[in-house]
């Protein structure tokens, strides 16, 4: 049962077990208090410069858009990064606040290649390390489990393998090859919520992604949610509780926090947004300006909404499909 | 004859592979509107699985991206990418969808950098969910929308999904699942298949107007070439019909 | 890396992923057709002498009584058996069709320990291998996984793992001693559900126990649900959905198909029902007696209900608390 | 004073034993109604986990099973086992209660076997959640209805859950998370703790009218005994009146 092979990629975040554990038993707190704050609060208290920081779910999907965009206000620097993803990754590279980045996919689907992640890793300013996406996926249900490693069947026998830190074996139950894949804990995760009561339980409508997964395998958790309601009703159905509020550090209110991207049920994609970005951001001074207009250039997320503007937003809303 | 352009014959060559009852893997573009188009057609118990968790939609109206809402509307479920990538590795997902920067004779695929790994020439956008369909879907058909000889060339700069690695044997050697790999490539050129002895691609059609040679001529690899290479045919009236009315009716690839 | 210890109990059931993958390739049917059939239809069907069989969720809460009966009933012998159990796995034990248990914890919670296991398992008639709770389930988080094992911190330094087949290795990545279960794939699985539609999509209320995992770890999959409600309403919820149907075989309509157990937010728990099976339990003639009148003595689920009453039934409905 | 019977003298001091704005896991019977108590009296921010999926339950109802629907009646999560036992295998469980047929010195449980282990003179239910409990929760609560020399063994007939295992140093070796293991032990003749050095059981505080000698005569292996051990103080009058007006007023369990 020797290790056949070892990915030569960096590991940017060790699988530290004991260390997560004693970590959550000495700081989350179980008190029924609100965690209610702003996100300039939020961002101040629990992201820190050097973070291990992951967002959840995908640029244009149910993504912590407003969150991100305070993160970049604060200029927090030496950011590791675990992307999946579109517009919130692209942001963070372009504002440099990212030295390397755990990477399976960054891109703007059918619209193409993102010209930042190329400008970041091209100059050689931002190191990586590959996955596939169930790879990254699973380190986060590792993480979740608390077991340092979690076996898959995916990247064998390819480049993808040899340039992460994953590892080959022998199965000792059954003798094939299996990928070893070490767990991923993040010092802190943004997730954007349809709802959430103030102490922090949160429930997502639709596709789940990978929240479940990164809520637990995170010290620390920023919710943002399109609603904060009562309690006593989230409580009617735990059953629908995606993360219960004993995993979350603060909860912000942040209504249309996805914007530009979608979230179901509420409001469509800024198609025309994300657009005219994509355009921008092939060029360094052009994407500064969005940097400069979007981010830098408001005081928060309730400034950043009435620079969009409500009528847009009501029309996004009107887009979006029903069940 | 109907007027139709490159991009909607790909959608159709890449539709009529996909088989009713299966269950399909896509990712956003070309094999999206394929699948959409298929369940319309021939395939309307077609399951389209989207790597964010949506299994089953209807696809009564285009998505624009794997995980928004359109992926996972009036679907039998909506899980996340565990569930997804899950039902893959464990034998359930017949056909997935691949595309590429770079395509080798054994159906090894680069989506991840052009150049050296680091720092690239070329950062591409990485395997995504790639890698695990390549892994574990039990039939793979990569789209390619050029195909000429830097696409399909004789050494990828890295290979993130496994095809055929370097050969027969090589896949079941590497630990992969017995009984996998790629079936089909579609290009703007034509279908290639593989040789089943020597898991080498191998041309089965071209498109109208299109000759071998012309397609052995733009791969760098030597393809090999059916005895009787056919035509595809194309576009159907009905097809074009109910993929300009129905499949993407805001003209939002086509 | 080498393997530092390995349980010595005997592997039941082989971690066999290759062969699950062929299986479920060549018989999952992905049709959209009805797969509503009466019990004595699908057990005929997929329950077969030998099978490696498992029940969901636990005796007294959710379990599929009603499909459990009429195993019984057809007397598929030479059951190998995953429990966690109470009720179902005492009259599977109790008829005398059972070869060999993974075994948890079989007993009654409060009311102690079960009679019948002990009659069963003391004799030598029954074969064990013990495992954790969590274990047990992680094996089929495994399987429902596609992976041939998971890792565990469980059962480390104890009897539990001596005598299960886990085995004990030294982690690659962090080196610390982790215990490695092997997969548990199933050859037929029986699960009670609140709501299914004809294909097989199923909704649970409620505390999901191991459905999620045990669903997917399975090469048959029976099953029984409370209301029988159209597709379109399922499909409306796409997020609640705990089973798609492409993984089910076979859908009973079976209204208090957990009887005596409880279902949550439809009936409470027979407690005088199951009390009184607790003492004839007791006694090896009593408890003949007691398959005699619920089980053999009835053709199917609908006269064990009027044998039952509907009076007491409705009765049960009333006592069951509200969100 | 109010009269008690045994039963409810030990939901008492285990009930004083949960710590506020903390995780325990529990099972049914003491344990459970020392939440329900607890959560009444000072511990109103108790989350009570139990092993299926209910998690942080109001408990208004006292549950007759660790799965019924009162365990998630109000609850903050009613998911499954695997996120039940995973949230304390990755460290957020702060007590886990336990109880068996036998403890040796160090709290390892048996509730296996008595007798070989197949087949065995005696079945017991087999470990369920216990022996998860007993290897991640940062600090477990055995309960033992009877204290006498058949259940306070030198030697385990089966190790289910582990405690200190073999003595200092020894659960660490095995691998188990570090800073864990067993706290207190709960029995109808008193409370007992281990000696921070040794690991080994030790009497801290006897019931009223129990001696410390009562208890060492009582136990198989040598129980250490604190230098000043304390008295139990009895079931309050308060403690009774909610306990059996409000916890089990059905008279289920006392």
């Amino acid at each position: 049962m020797a290790v056949i092979e070892s990915g030569i990629g960096e590991l940017f975040q060790k699988p530290d077990v004991w260390g997560f554990r004693e970590w959550v038993h000495k700081h989350k707190d179980k008190t029924l208090t609100s965690k209610l704050m702003s996100e300039q609060e939020a961002v101040a208290k629990f992201v820190a410069d050097g973070d291990y920081l992951g967002t959840e779910l995908y640029g244009t999907v149910r993504a912590p858009m407003s969150i991100t965009r305070e993160v970049i206000r604060q200029g927090k620097k030496h950011l590791r990064l675990v992307g999946q993803g579109i517009h919130e990754i692209d942001l963070l590279l372009a504002a440099d606040l990212v030295d390397s980045l755990d990477i399976t996919y960054i891109a703007w689907e059918v619209y193409g290649i993102s010209s930042i992640l190329r400008r970041a890793v091209e100059s050689g300013r931002v190191k990586t390390a590959d996955w596939s996406n169930g790879a990254i996926t699973w380190r986060f249900k590792a993480a979740a489990m608390g077991i340092p490693f979690i076996p898959t069947l995916s990247m064998l026998g390819t480049d993808t393998l040899k340039y992460s830190s994953a590892k080959v074996i022998e199965c000792p139950f059954t003798g094939q090859k299996v990928t070893l894949l070490p767990a991923l804990f993040l010092d802190v995760a943004l997730i954007h919520v349809h709802r959430a009561d103030k102490f922090g339980n949160c429930q997502i409508d639709g596709i789940s992604g990978f929240a479940f997964e990164m809520a637990r395998a995170c010290k620390k958790l920023i919710i943002s949610a399109e609603e904060i309601v009562d309690s006593e009703e989230i409580r009617k159905y735990p059953e629908h509780t995606m993360i219960p509020y004993f995993l979350v550090d603060a909860v912000v209110h942040a209504p249309y926090g996805s914007h530009p991207g979608e979230m179901c049920y509420k409001y469509w994609r800024d198609e025309e947004h994300l657009l005219s970005f994509l355009e921008e951001s092939k060029d360094v001074e052009k994407t500064k300006a969005y940097l400069d207009k979007y981010v830098y250039g408001v005081k928060n997320h309730d400034e950043y909404i009435k620079l969009v503007g409500i009528d847009r937003l009501k029309k996004l809303e009107s887009m979006i499909g029903g069940r | 004859m109907t007027e139709y352009n490159e991009t909607e014959f790909l959608i159709c060559v890449a539709s009529r592979l996909m088989e009713n009852r299966t269950v399909a893997f896509v990712g956003t573009g070309i094999p999206m509107l394929a699948a959409s188009l298929a369940k319309k057609m021939h395939a309307t118990e077609l399951i389209v699985a989207f790597e964010f968790g949506g299994i089953g939609a209807s696809l009564d109206k285009l998505p624009l991206g794997v995980g928004d809402s359109r992926t996972f509307h009036k679907a039998v479920i909506a899980s996340g990418i565990c569930d997804a990538m899950e039902t893959a590795q464990r034998g359930f997902i017949e056909y997935g969808f691949l595309g590429g920067a770079q395509i080798d004779m054994y159906g090894n695929l680069n989506t991840t950098v052009i150049g050296k790994y680091w720092p690239p020439k070329v950062r591409l956008p990485g395997s995504g969910g790639a890698n695990d369909l390549g892994s574990h879907c039990w039939k793979t058909i990569a789209i390619m929308r050029q195909h000429d000889v830097k696409r399909f060339v004789n050494k990828l700069d890295f290979l993130t999904t496994p095809g055929y690695l370097t050969g027969p044997g090589s896949r079941e050697a590497a630990g992969l699942p017995p009984n996998t790999g790629p079936f089909r490539v579609v290009s703007n050129l034509g279908v290639m298949g593989y040789d089943e002895k020597s898991k080498r691609m191998m041309l089965l059609k071209t498109n109208p107007g299109v000759t071998a040679e012309q397609v052995v001529q733009n791969t760098e690899f030597e393809m090999l070439v059916e005895e009787k290479v056919g035509t595809n045919d194309p576009p159907t009236a009905e097809e074009l019909k109910i993929l300009r009315n129905d499949v993407d009716p805001d003209k939002l690839y086509i």
